[in-house]
């Protein structure tokens, strides 16, 4: 092993980390507002995945401009779930908001599976790359971890500087003094499970850019999903995006010191651990 | 809200009847295709109305794709045989229709023994084939085995499979162990400088056991395996696992898995520009959509046990001194693009290559009567569109040894990205090209 | 537990156990291999789901990857028998107990946590093991066991082996909706139910609840472990990606939801229901390809507007079920 | 200014209000007494709408508000200040103010809202950047009046503000809701502590088992059999 190895390990951990963290974002913010685990999380993602490609293969429409596109399509997606699946069980014992997000992951990969079948797709395009020795870095991930920084960055303005962003902050921390203020916590909720669902389908459209994938691709990225939520705290999205690096950094770093297959066993491990001995994450204060 | 509430409830009550009726002898669910009203007495004793075969599909889950062209063939064959008045039973001195009746397996192994041991006992079936993929078909070959039911395996390339003591399965595909020895014997011929291989693999069951059978043959044969590893399924980035590889610097890069992984490695090891010889990759570069990935895909090479260049031809059947059997492969290509629209891969071929080499076994047997097609089958040896066709009876009873890989190259021809069979050489539709040529 | 021995003899009890095993002997009269399919699969539902509602229903905590207990279960059996050859029953209750002790040791760090962090860990357990396992050499790795045809032998043939199978099942699912019903009328299970009601208050009571739960915890891992061994017994081949399918974890908390979390009853309702619904959806010419898609849209219909269960939902509109269903 | 009219509601099943009535006039402080457990919470945050109305009418500048939700109520000049505070605790003390001012209705008089808070607390002037979850329980409490005022109120809600502060800050709050009439605040008091709610009121009620028992002016109310024997001990 020389530098250059460890090097472009680095790099592309982190590049790959940026997309995890963005991937997780939606899912952290839900758990924040709501204290609802989306378990539909993966479908959404995967959804995304296949609006770019919908957009891309019979619309010609370029991959950056769709991702527009598809935040607009993940809101309106996720507005009507909360109040299809969620606005009535939101106060109920988490085992039911559970339940409704799993059976709504349930229909969209049950209609995914009949339309789109298992068959996997890619999205034949490129960036070009940059070229240093034996490291090659993609143009497709870099525009991937810009995409996941800027998206951060965002919802971060978002949350603190517009007057929806500051309800959803004021209900998370306490919605019944939220209801208080005026502020229609129904509403709110709607707007974050959609912001939510937005962030997925994004996470899932840039990963549909370098990676390809099935309707049942989504899974392997909720999972992770929880990992890195863990990892980062549950419920910070920065948080999220910092877990999202810590596993990307753990997967290309240290598969070069052990067999790779060895990775998940240390990942999920990682989660129990982190959840028993540290519950606010590494990160997390108390 | 309340309305909605008691239509539940129901709903409910009606579902609990039915549960009821389980327990019930009579009712049970309806097969997905209207069979036979009744075949009451063993079909071999009566004078049958219709062959019934029997199977498992996956409609839903990961196996959805495979399963379905697969499903996709043997209709098209039981299409074929009905068409031309059925089989020919020369006990009975008349041909016979085929029916078939199958449930989904949902990609699972949970009810795959439920599902057998409804084909067999209630729908009467005469005839099993296996669902898609190994450990479902290990799941079904027990009750096939304790019912003495003969099951035709295809899609299902493990070898452990048949080291069982099963008496009555017979598989179709070339078994996992010969997957990848063709690349090694390909690399060699082609490509004598190359020494050094690395052999990496996707953990799990099918991709392990073609891994630890090509490693175990390369080294037979005198190459260096320098890195031996597996990558969790399900995994996107290569990246770190790639550098790993580049510092064991190899000529060749034989391994794979499924197609997602296949796919994104590939594309990948293009990315990174890794300079190799040969890149042989399990099940990915088999199937059209590999093309998907445009410039990466081009002169990777990877296993199939089908492809429609094949050479099987009856002149090759008379050559080997064996009978030619059924359709040809233009025949069959032609058949299938009319009905489906589009050419098909191997899982296809092996659909109704299943289907054919049941017709083949009944005819030979001259009756339906399990233990006879059995014994048929054992004694076969046919060159079908699909391959020259044997099975062992020796350790590993029913395993395929007479069915060869051929090894696809992704080329180019007129800008378009074309797959071309590159091995063997006699069955070769092109010159295999070095994987760094691209560059 | 002199108390709950006596409430024995309670009608709802009796009617249950009468229904399961009119069930389970009806294939060995009628000799149909299909219904012994059928019934098998619903007794294994029945013990995986009413071994749940240990934890789930009765303490209220969400046990979301419960599944590993399965797998656990077989994998231990399935070794025991594969490499030394022992019997079925002996392997069978050494995958119980090895269950049991995991779960007490797990159950030692993550019943601290609770709610939804409760559910994440237990997820995460389910994976780091399904991992684990696919690394374990010994055990096959990603490739998994298989047994050689001829191992079913020494139980007389397949046929008997399969049957043995079948009749383990059948006595397991009535063992362990036994069991429910005692706790439900234990100290212990009112102890459970005080903590699912409220942790805190509980604690005020004087309640051990961290015994309690651990105890709870290891119950329900224990029976899981047992029917994952004779699963795979019968099944002939263990891997890593059956034994742990996340998925069939969720179908456990299913059946219990559907039936009505928390009864004794509702657990059995729940599988049949569900065994029917899926046997329906899946052979419906018009819902076969979206059958999945279908299940989605009941279950949230379910959760939605049924949330105690058909058992919950009937014992609230139907006075005289409070004295017969428990 | 607000009329509630045999209001009946409770939780799940439970009844606890069993029909209460009573009248809040402009410009005033109402008081509603009662033992506990006699509902005092369950009336007003059944007023306000936290808890759904099965039962009666709220009219509120003589429109009927009984069934609009808690958000609709605050755009109609409605608020209240909940037992336990219930502020935003990793927000800054300004932040809180400002998200006060959430309504439209609100929004039009932030800044002078915001002044008035300051000029009556000017010690969350000071505080303006802290957390609002490290303040001391006196400021939480101020806080938490002060954030309702910034809803632009004409009447507020108030449910025990004294409960669980130091003898001297107890004062302190009610010199404040007298400011806070004084600015021309109808305000709506629920207290266990009878005597300082007594002294600042104009009228007052007794609710006892869910049911309004006992109202009028201070005085009538002050010098009633009732009054005295539960809770003055005469």
């Amino acid at each position: 092993m020389n530098a250059e190895v460890l090097i472009d390990s680095i790099i592309s951990g982190l590049l790959l980390g940026l997309v995890y963290g963005l991937a997780a974002i939606g899912l952290n913010l839900i758990w924040g507002v709501m204290k609802v685990i989306n378990l539909s999380h993966g479908a959404f993602i995967a959804l995304g995945m296949f609006s770019i490609w919908i957009l891309y293969t019979s619309f010609g429409i370029f991959p950056y401009i769709g991702i527009i596109m598809i935040l607009g399509l993940g809101l309106v997606l996720g507005i009507i779930t909360y109040f299809g699946a969620l606005h009535r069980v939101i106060d109920a014992p988490e085992l039911s908001t559970l339940l409704a997000t799993f059976s709504v992951s349930l229909i969209i990969i049950g209609f995914g599976t009949f339309i789109f079948k298992t068959n996997p797709k890619a999205l034949d395009f490129s960036l070009g790359g940059i070229e240093a020795g034996s490291i090659v870095i993609l143009g497709t991930k870099v525009a991937t971890g810009v995409i996941s920084i800027i998206f951060t960055v965002l919802l971060y303005a978002f949350l603190y500087k517009t007057r929806p962003g500051k309800a959803i902050r004021a209900v998370s921390m306490n919605r019944t003094a939220a209801e208080l203020m005026g502020i229609n916590s129904s509403l709110i909720l709607a707007l974050s499970f959609g912001i939510g669902i937005a962030l997925a389908m994004v996470a899932g459209a840039l990963i549909a850019t370098i990676f390809p994938f099935t309707i049942l691709s989504g899974g392997g990225y909720e999972l992770k999903s929880f990992v890195i939520c863990v990892l980062g705290g549950l419920g910070s999205p920065i948080g999220a995006l910092v877990g999202g690096i810590t596993l990307g950094l753990i997967e290309s770093v240290v598969t070069l010191g052990i067999q790779t297959s060895f990775v998940p066993v240390l990942e999920f491990a990682l989660l129990v651990a982190i959840l028993v001995l540290k519950p606010s994450g590494l990160l997390g204060g108390k | 809200m309340k309305k909605i509430l008691v239509v539940l409830l129901l709903l409910s009550v009606l579902l609990v009847g039915c549960a009821q009726q389980t327990v019930q002898p009579s009712a049970t669910s309806t097969p997905t295709t209207q069979t036979t009203p009744s075949a009451t007495s063993t079909p071999s004793t009566s004078a049958a109305e219709k062959i019934l075969i029997g199977f498992s599909e996956s409609k839903t889950g990961k196996f959805n794709a495979e399963s379905k062209e697969q499903t996709n063939g043997f209709l098209l064959w039981m299409e074929n045989v009905n068409a031309e008045g059925g089989i020919y039973v020369k006990d009975l001195g008349k041909k016979v229709k085929v029916s078939y009746t199958s449930y989904d397996d949902e990609s699972s192994g949970e009810r795959v023994q439920q599902i057998y041991a409804k084909l067999i006992s209630e729908d009467k079936a005469d005839f099993l084939i296996s669902p898609y993929s190994s450990g479902l078909t290990a799941s079904a070959a027990i009750i096939a085995e304790q019912y003495g039911k003969v099951m035709v395996a295809t899609g299902a390339a493990s070898d452990s499979i048949f080291n069982k003591g099963y008496q009555h399965v017979f598989q179709l595909y070339t078994p996992s162990s010969r997957y990848l020895t063709s690349a090694v014997d390909l690399l060699q011929t082609k490509f004598p400088d190359a020494k050094k291989v690395a052999i990496v693999y996707e953990n799990s069951k099918f991709a392990k056991s073609v891994a630890q059978a090509t490693k175990s043959y390369a080294e037979e044969k005198g190459l260096e395996v320098v890195l031996y590893e597996a990558y969790e399924p399900g995994t996107t980035d290569f990246t770190s696992f790639i550098n790993k590889i580049q510092a064991a610097n190899p000529d060749a890069i034989i391994g794979g898995g499924h197609f997602a992984d296949g796919e994104t490695f590939a594309k990948q090891i293009f990315e990174k520009k890794v300079k190799i010889k040969l890149l042989s990759l399990l099940v990915a570069p088999a199937v059209p959509e590999f093309a998907e990935i445009g410039d990466a895909a081009l002169y990777v090479t990877g296993p199939s046990q089908w492809e429609p260049q094949a050479k099987y031809t009856k002149e090759a059947a008379q050559k080997m001194g064996v009978e030619f059997f059924g359709p040809t492969v233009e025949e069959f290509v032609k058949e299938y693009k009319a009905k489906y629209g589009y050419e098909p891969g191997y899982h296809a071929a092996g659909g109704y290559a299943a289907g054919l080499i049941l017709q083949k076994a009944i005819e030979d047997a001259g009756t339906l009567d399990s233990e006879k097609v059995r014994e048929a089958l054992e004694n076969m040896k046919v060159m079908t569109f699909f391959g020259y066709l044997e099975f062992e009876k020796g350790e590993y009873y029913g395993r395929q040894i007479g069915h060869d890989m051929v090894v696809i190259q992704w080329q180019e021809s007129d800008g378009q990205l074309k797959k071309e069979v590159v091995w063997p050489e006699t069955g070769a539709s092109s010159q295999v090209i070095a994987y760094d040529e691209k560059y | 537990m002199k108390d709950s021995l006596k409430n024995l003899t309670d009608v709802s009890l009796l009617w249950l156990l009468a229904i399961i095993a009119v069930m389970a002997v009806i294939p060995p009269i009628t000799n149909s291999i299909t219904m012994r399919e059928d019934i098998f699969l619903i007794l294994q539902y029945i013990a995986l789901a009413a071994s749940l509602n240990i934890i789930l229903g009765f303490t209220g905590y969400v046990s979301f990857g419960h599944i590993v207990y399965y797998g656990i279960g077989g994998y231990v059996a399935f070794a025991l028998m594969y490499f030394y050859g022992i019997h079925l029953i002996p392997a069978m209750i050494a995958g119980g107990i090895v269950c049991a002790i995991i779960a007490y040791l797990l159950g030692e760090a993550v019943l601290r946590l609770r709610g939804a962090y409760f559910a994440i860990a237990t997820i995460g357990i389910n994976e780091a093991v399904k991992a684990l396992v696919n690394n374990l050499e010994f055990l096959g790795g990603s490739a998994g066991l298989f047994f050689n045809f001829k191992i079913y032998q020494n139980y007389g043939g397949a046929g008997n082996a399969i049957w043995l199978a079948y009749y383990l099942m059948a006595i397991l699912a009535i063992v362990v909706i036994t069991s429910n019903y005692l706790i439900k009328k234990s100290k212990f299970g009112l102890g459970l139910m005080s903590i699912r009601e409220d942790e805190d208050a509980a604690i005020v009571l004087g309640i051990d609840t961290k015994k309690y739960k651990s105890l709870a915890y290891m119950l329900s891992a224990f029976f899981p472990g047992m029917v994952g061994a004779i699963f795979f017994f019968k099944n002939g081949n263990i891997e890593p990606v059956n034994a742990f399918h996340l998925l069939k974890s969720i179908e456990m908390i299913f059946m219990v939801v559907l039936g009505g979390f928390g009864t004794v009853t509702g657990p059995f309702v729940g599988s049949l229901l569900y065994e029917r619904i899926r046997g329906l959806l899946l052979v419906n010419p018009l819902f076969k390809d979206l059958h999945m898609a279908v299940a989605g849209i009941i279950l949230l219909l379910l959760i939605l507007f049924v949330p105690s269960g058909v058992i919950g939902y009937l014992r609230d509109k139907v006075a005289i079920l409070r004295r017969y269903v428990e | 200014m607000l009329k509630v009219e045999g209001l009946e509601s409770g939780y799940g099943t439970m009844q606890v209000l069993w029909g209460a009535d009573l009248e809040v006039k402009k410009g005033t402080i109402t008081t509603v007494l009662g033992p506990n457990g006699a509902g005092k919470s369950t009336l007003l945050n059944t007023i306000f709408g936290l808890v759904k109305p099965w039962n009666g009418r709220i009219i509120l500048n003589g429109e009927d508000v009984t069934f609009d939700p808690p958000h609709d109520k605050v755009e109609k000049g409605l608020t209240i200040v909940l037992e336990g505070r219930h502020l935003f605790p990793s927000m800054t003390v300004r932040e809180n103010l400002i998200l006060g001012a959430y309504t439209d209705r609100a929004m039009e008089k932030l800044e002078s809202s915001l002044e008035l808070v300051y000029s009556l607390f000017p010690v969350l002037k000071e505080r303006a950047e802290q957390m609002a979850g490290t303040l001391s329980g006196g400021e939480q409490q101020m806080l938490a009046i002060a954030r309702s005022l910034m809803t632009n109120p004409d009447i507020v809600l108030m449910d025990e503000p004294s409960q669980g502060l130091a003898p001297k800050l107890v004062m302190e709050v009610f010199d404040t809701i007298t400011k806070l009439k004084n600015e021309g605040l109808t305000i709506l008091l629920v207290e266990q502590n009878v005597f300082a709610s007594l002294e600042i009121s104009d009228y007052a009620y007794v609710l006892n088992e869910g049911r309004i028992v006992l109202g009028g002016t201070i005085d009538e109310v002050k010098d009633s059999e009732e009054i005295k024997k539960v809770y003055l001990g005469l």
